[in-house]
């Protein structure tokens, strides 16, 4: 609220990276890392929208037994292009390609990313490749999973080599991204910037960056092979034609594993960020934070065969993947002690951004705590392919990364479009979206232990009041997010202009004006520790935060 | 590394002087470092594309033994070999373009680049012509498995078992219980077919015994060896692209001193396919 | 380290000695005519591993020299060597896994080519 | 002391807690798992607590820290000064790893402890041979009956061995806690000895198409004695009853209702309504009359004389059917038929096991 009502509009938009040119070609062919960051985020933004109301359509059709709005068949394409949507083309490109292209330059008071005519390719393969998905939808869909398990794969009739070639080529715009990102943090980071003085969210970054980099091309090569064996009929996966089905599943979840990192990774960097800025005080265990982030992906690689307990994976490498899959989930409990503690005799302050991210503590916190059941090998024989999956699943992916996700949009929002959005909505929406939240996936687990199978069409009368809760509670979501989507949209036409530094942030990103030139920085930013907030002080003239010259305050 | 003339405070000089240099970065020297560590992630990520190959390769030759060193017979190790000794050339002049574009040696790079390209064609060339044997002869994947010509011998009476596999599934290979399997005497066949190079085939043949039952699932091997060379050729395929667009900017004098990025990195490629192809060489070819 | 007259060098980046590029060739052609020659002697399991051994060193001498490994930082040789541990563990793990379940397989089973 | 004694030891005064009248349950069950029917689930309900309270235990504390702390230290005013506290802590750090670290060890030792025993049958278990096809079990039993549902006898151990047809299903029974995937080209086992006589869900739990959420059969334990009854009177599939009866019985087990319907609905195959008896026009071939070597000839080979405006997609039965069965399927297609020859289609059921008797001892030429 403190920056609603702040009387300070200057009549004249300064110029920044939005107004400095216009037309189609002048953003769709930008180099100007801020501007495909946008794009992506439009991008990002319409694909969730498409997948959101996919899993609309999957709740409403679960709301009843039997058929409720469509046939099997279409259910089953539904739920599979639900997750395909929300996976390859919002979550994976969502918090790195959006928000990570804008913020990541401007952290490291540079120009641009270090390659920007890769980072603008990686957006056109991403559009080329969300054009090729949408193909396969317009076509008449696929009904595999999201997971396209062979040798159901390779024998359905339906669009699968359309769909797996979009996710090919999306999977080059993935890496594209990652490799871009950890060049630049190599080679451009400023003078009296060393590693260990970087904000928490370039290391996630980073983190992300080398699974992308790492995991990605196997991704592909699976899904080439998947493509291959289905138009030519090779043979590697197809048990009729002598392949093995279960080396398909080492193939697809060596990628999608460390895919899941992909997507939590730069959540807890916006979190890292978010909390310490909030509570204006330093991060508590930063180095610990940092290699954690690390040492998550590199232990990402190692786990892949926890999905895999039941499905004829032998005996030893159970173990060996059940041992391995508690390993990764160390760092996180690390991370969530160390946030809690940052938290602890701060100043803070419950801002949008800050609601969402303590409902992020709050729904990771059960998601990956459930993941712990799972990664237990007795009782994931009995969870695995339940709804307690897809609870524990949507609790990270969906508490954890989206919730982030919108944590950071908010929180940058500001640096973005130079515009402020309705405060009192934020916080009511986040409240609404994390309380329907819970109520779809609760219900979900408790049917899911109750052992409920996912991909199910209908059930049998024990769930029926359980799912009929779900649905209601994605119901109450919905209106939450439509919410976020109003005020957010208001607030880009007829916001308040917003500070430089609204939120009291030290790092180097709100160092330059709100939106930034289209250079980023009129004046090299100053480098300074990203959380010692001593010197940005608040200033009630502006109305936001000022860093104050350092012979005054010594840092 | 660097020769250090280069200190921050020359580097508006630097940006006036090299129109190669993009705005975002300070010196050439970080672009090129810069361009160089993306080269070399992309590098990696191609590894790593390969690398998927490789383990279906490694499960299948692992776990079926007998597909492998019977079904490899059928691939001549000379054409193999002299297109290994191709790349090898063509990474020497590969390299040797990089050196001159460095020292700015304009003809010796041009000269350099064709040459490079020239191994490359020839390379697919000869591709072409063991493909073109396979598909003759219906050595090809899955259903498509179908030797023909002179390579079905029917030698069905003989039922001297496949050659030894630790896996045991071929020594529960039962006459009885499926379609009579194929069989095929292989190398003479293949000798025939390409000539001179055929005898280091025929003796191979020879020591492992292999006239007898043909193994099940022949046609993995071709699968894997069909989409491993295949996706192998498609990089060099993407190669002789980029060195043709080099050749042409090599031949406007693009390159020099100053600017050799583009001819650094493509090489940096070029070495990678020739990497693989060592890989793959021994792998495919060479089986015993 | 190199030895050179009239040519201009670059300001960065380093410029192989043709003494490495050609002595790498030398070695590259040497060690494939072993590769070839080594499948002439038969030492049974090792033979694979020979074969490997070979390429493995032949990958090495063009990754050191044609590709500049030798003389660049460390960090790109890292990066390459983390992505072949990657592809090992891979590899390792899919092989391990499998050769387990070797023994639930239904011999010879392939429905789609012998009808 | 053995491991599993251990596990018990660890876990039982955990159990007491788990029994608390909210969450407890008579059968075994409690407000977040299904009835207990199996003597493993135990162990994995107990470990599912075990697992449930320490989760429980680290998310109460870090979420009543969260709050206090938002609401004790909420800002009040802008510009307020922060209390300078340390931005690290190596003691306190180590402990918060290593903590998480202990309990981690314990439950993936607990878990592979369990998983171990659901994963090793013993061997005097009763075996029953699965199939899964989409989207159907079925359930052979030693002595050659097959069904759709599982039966099983209490207090024994049960092995399941489990291929598929086509594609990877899943058999799941969360009542017995267990799940193994069926995939095709290989035998799975999976096992269990119930201990609650009842019905209980069975669930394909790998996607698998169209009907997956259709491939749900139920699994009946009976009392060790009453299965041994049972088992005895199913002996043969068509022991106990008429031809015309077994026949129905093995159209759907063997999954002929998948593609032919019996009321004249269109299907992958022709409909069996009407069928027999009338002259079909063959693809490519002269047209033949639908008798008894045609359907013999249609199910052991099916490809041989493909009926026109259909595909060649039907599987063979060869070997999977004795003549004995091929017959009582005829007599089972009789009669749908009207056009079935000296048989109107309406008899009495009596009259019609008379009837197809005689057929069975015409056409069972040598059946076994
Ligand atoms: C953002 C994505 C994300 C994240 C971060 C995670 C995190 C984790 N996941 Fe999850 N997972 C998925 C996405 C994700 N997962 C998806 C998409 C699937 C299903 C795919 C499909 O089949 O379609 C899946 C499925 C899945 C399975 C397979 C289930 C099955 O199919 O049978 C398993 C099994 O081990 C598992 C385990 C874990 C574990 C142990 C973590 C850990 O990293 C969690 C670590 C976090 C914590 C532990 C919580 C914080 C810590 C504390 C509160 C302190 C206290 C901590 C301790 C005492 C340890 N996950
Ligand atoms: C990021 C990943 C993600 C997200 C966010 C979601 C979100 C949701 N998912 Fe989904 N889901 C998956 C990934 C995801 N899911 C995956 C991978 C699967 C597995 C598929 C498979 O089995 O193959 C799955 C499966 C799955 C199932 C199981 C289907 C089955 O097994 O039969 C169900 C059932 O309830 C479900 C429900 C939901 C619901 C109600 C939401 C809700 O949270 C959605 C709410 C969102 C909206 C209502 C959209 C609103 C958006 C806007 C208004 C746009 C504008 C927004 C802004 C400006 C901020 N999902
Ligand atoms: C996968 C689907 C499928 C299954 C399962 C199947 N059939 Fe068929 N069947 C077909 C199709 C398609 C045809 C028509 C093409 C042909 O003649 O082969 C057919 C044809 C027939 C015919 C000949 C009818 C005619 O007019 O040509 C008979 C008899 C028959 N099936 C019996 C059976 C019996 C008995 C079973 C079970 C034991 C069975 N089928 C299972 C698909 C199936
Ligand atoms: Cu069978 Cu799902
Ligand atoms: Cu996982």
């Amino acid at each position: 609220m403190s920056t609603n009502d702040t009387p300070m509009t200057p009549a004249v938009v300064p110029e920044n990276y939005l107004n400095c040119s216009s037309g189609f070609r002048s953003w769709f062919f930008t180099l100007d890392h801020k501007r495909i960051g946008v794009m992506y985020l439009a991008s990002i933004l319409a694909m969730f929208l498409i997948g959101g109301i996919m899993a609309l359509m999957i709740r409403t059709e679960l709301l009843t037994q039997g058929q409720t709005i469509m046939s099997s068949d279409d259910y089953n394409k539904v739920f599979t292009l639900h997750g395909a949507v929300m996976i390859f083309l919002f979550i994976i490109p969502g918090i790195p390609a959006a928000l990570g292209n804008f913020v990541l330059p401007l952290m490291l008071g540079a120009k641009d990313v270090a390659l920007p005519r890769l980072n603008l390719a990686s957006y056109h393969l991403y559009v080329v490749g969300a054009l090729v998905c949408v193909l396969s939808i317009v076509l008449g869909g696929v009904d595999t999973g999201w997971t396209f398990y062979a040798p159901y794969s390779t024998t359905t009739n339906t669009h699968v080599s359309i769909l797996t070639l979009g996710a090919f080529i999306l999977g080059f715009s993935s890496v594209f991204t990652g490799l871009n990102f950890i060049v630049t943090i190599h080679r451009m980071r400023p003078a009296g910037m060393g590693w260990f003085d970087m904000p928490l969210m370039l290391w996630a970054l980073y983190a992300t960056a080398i699974i992308q980099v790492l995991a990605t091309p196997v991704l592909g090569i699976t899904l080439l092979l998947l493509i291959v064996e289905r138009v030519m009929g090779i043979g590697i996966f197809d048990p009729a034609l002598g392949g093995d089905p279960v080396l398909y599943q080492h193939f697809f979840w060596f990628y999608s594993h460390p895919a899941v990192y992909i997507m939590i990774l730069p959540a807890m960097g916006i979190i890292s960020e978010i909390i310490s800025v909030f509570s204006r005080k330093h991060i508590f265990g930063y180095r610990a934070i940092a290699y954690s982030s690390i040492a998550i992906a590199a232990f990402s690689f190692l786990v892949w065969g926890h999905h895999m307990f039941t499905s004829g994976q032998s005996e030893l490498m159970n173990m060996i993947f059940s041992a391995l899959t508690f390993s990764v989930s160390i760092p996180s409990a690390v991370k969530m002690f160390n946030w809690i503690t940052t938290m602890y005799k701060g100043s803070i302050r419950l801002d949008t951004p800050m609601i969402y991210a303590l409902c992020f503590m709050f729904l990771f916190g059960i998601g990956g705590l459930t993941g712990l059941f799972l990664g237990s090998l007795a009782t994931d024989v009995h969870l695995h392919d339940t709804y307690f999956v897809v609870a524990h699943f949507h609790y990270v992916m969906f508490g954890g990364t989206v919730i982030a996700f919108l944590a950071g949009l908010h929180y940058w929002w500001p640096k973005m479009f130079g515009r402020m959005y309705d405060e009192k909505l934020g916080r009511i929406s986040a409240i609404i979206i994390t309380v329907g939240f819970n109520i779809t996936f609760i219900a979900q687990f408790i049917m899911g232990s109750r052992g409920m199978p996912r991909r199910y069409y209908d059930y049998v009368d024990e769930f029926s009041l359980l799912h009929f809760i779900s649905s209601m509670g994605s119901y109450v979501m919905a209106i939450g997010f439509f919410m976020v989507a109003g005020y957010l949209v208001k607030s880009l036409v007829s916001g308040p202009r917003a500070h430089a530094n609204p939120w009291g942030s030290a790092a180097l990103e709100w160092q330059t004006q709100s939106p930034p030139v289209h250079f980023n920085f009129d004046d090299d930013p100053e480098v300074c520790n990203p959380y010692d907030y001593s010197r940005v002080q608040y200033d009630a003239a502006s109305g936001g935060y000022v860093r104050v010259p350092s012979e005054v305050k010594p840092a | 590394m660097s020769d250090s003339q280069s200190s921050s405070h020359v580097d508006s000089a630097a940006h006036a002087a090299n129109p190669n240099l993009q705005h975002h970065f300070d010196s050439m020297e970080q672009q090129y470092e810069s361009g160089k560590l993306g080269m070399w992630l992309f590098l990696v990520t191609e590894i790593l594309l390969f690398g998927g190959l490789f383990c279906a390769y490694a499960v299948y030759r692992h776990n079926h033994p007998e597909i492998f060193t019977y079904a490899h017979q059928f691939l001549d190790k000379s054409l193999g070999g002299f297109n290994t000794i191709v790349l090898i050339v063509s990474s020497l002049t590969m390299a040797m373009a990089v050196r001159a574009a460095q020292l700015g040696q304009r003809r010796l790079l041009t000269t350099c680049l064709a040459l490079t390209l020239a191994c490359a064609f020839l390379f697919l060339g000869v591709k072409f012509v063991e493909y073109e044997h396979k598909w003759k002869h219906g050595l090809l994947w899955g259903k498509n498995y179908e030797v023909q010509g002179e390579m079905a011998g029917a030698t069905e009476a003989l039922m001297i078992p496949a050659a030894p596999s630790q896996s045991g599934s071929a020594a529960d290979v039962d006459p009885n219980a499926t379609i009579l399997p194929r069989a095929a005497r292989a190398p003479e066949g293949l000798a025939a077919e390409v000539g001179d190079h055929g005898d280091g085939v025929a003796d191979a043949a020879d020591d492992h015994a292999t006239h007898g039952l043909e193994p099940k699932n022949v046609h993995l091997f071709f699968g894997i060896y069909f989409v491993m060379t295949g996706l192998h050729g498609i990089h060099v395929l993407a190669g002789i692209g980029v060195i043709t667009w080099l050749l042409i900017r090599s031949l406007r004098g693009d390159f020099g001193p100053d600017y050799f990025a583009p001819v650094d990195f493509t090489g940096l490629y070029w070495h990678v396919v020739d990497l693989i192809w060592i890989f793959l060489f021994p792998l495919l070819y060479l089986i015993d | 380290m190199s030895t050179h007259e009239n040519e201009r060098h670059p300001d960065f980046g380093h410029v192989a000695p043709l003494k490495a590029l050609f002595g790498t060739f030398g070695a590259l052609l040497v060690l494939t005519v072993a590769t070839y020659g080594a499948t002439y002697i038969d030492l049974g399991p090792l033979n694979i591993w020979i074969a490997l051994g070979i390429a493995v060193i032949k990958g090495s001498l063009v990754a050191m020299f044609f590709m500049h490994l030798w003389w660049d930082g460390k960090f790109n040789a890292f990066i390459l060597i983390c992505g072949l541990l990657f592809v090992m563990i891979f590899i390792g793990i899919a092989m391990l896994d499998s050769a387990q379940y070797q023994a639930e397989l239904i011999p010879g089973y392939a429905p789609a080519i012998h009808p | 002391m053995s491991l599993s004694g251990m596990l018990g030891m660890l876990t039982s005064p955990l159990s007491a807690v788990s029994g608390i009248p909210f969450l407890g349950r008579a059968d075994g069950g409690t407000f977040w798992l299904p009835v207990r029917a199996a003597e493993g689930a135990k162990a994995v309900d107990e470990l599912f607590y075990f697992i449930f309270w320490i989760c429980l235990f680290f998310f109460t504390l870090l979420m009543a820290l969260m709050v206090i702390f938002a609401i004790r230290y909420r800002r009040r005013e802008e510009g307020e000064e922060v209390e300078k506290t340390p931005s690290h802590n190596l003691p306190l750090e180590i402990v918060w790893t290593t903590i998480p670290i202990l309990l981690v060890v314990a439950i993936f030792f607990f878990g592979f402890q369990a998983y171990l025993d659901m994963s090793t049958p013993p061997t005097d278990a009763y075996e029953i041979q699965v199939t899964g096809q989409k989207w159907k079990w079925s359930f052979t039993y030693p002595n050659g009956y097959m069904d759709e549902l599982l039966h099983v006898p209490a207090g024994r151990p049960v092995t399941l061995v489990m291929t598929s047809e086509d594609v990877i299903h899943s058999m799941s029974i969360p009542a017995f806690r267990i799940k193994n995937d069926v995939v095709p080209g290989r035998y799975r086992k999976v096992w269990f000895t119930a201990n609650r006589p009842g019905a209980y869900d069975l669930y394909c739990a790998e996607y698998c198409g169209t009907q997956h959420s259709g491939m749900i059969s139920t699994v009946i334990v009976h009392e060790a004695e009453d299965f041994d009854v049972w088992i005895a009177d199913h002996g043969d599939i068509l022991g106990s009853v008429s031809p015309a009866e077994g026949g129905e019985r093995l159209y759907n087990l063997l999954g002929c209702k998948q593609c032919h319907s019996t009321d004249g609905a269109p299907g992958v195959g022709p409909t069996f309504l009407d069928l027999y008896g009338t002259m079909r026009k063959i693809r490519d071939q002269a047209d033949c009359e639908c008798d008894e070597d045609y359907v013999r000839e249609s199910v052991l080979d099916p490809t041989a004389r493909i009926s026109q405006g259909f595909e060649p997609v039907m599987p063979t039965f060869k070997g999977r059917l004795k003549d004995k069965e091929i017959t009582a399927i005829i007599a089972y297609m009789k009669t749908l038929s009207v056009h079935a020859p000296d048989e109107p289609a309406a008899d009495e059921a009596a009259g019609e096991a008379a009837e197809t008797d005689t057929t069975e001892t015409d056409a069972g030429d040598g059946g076994e």
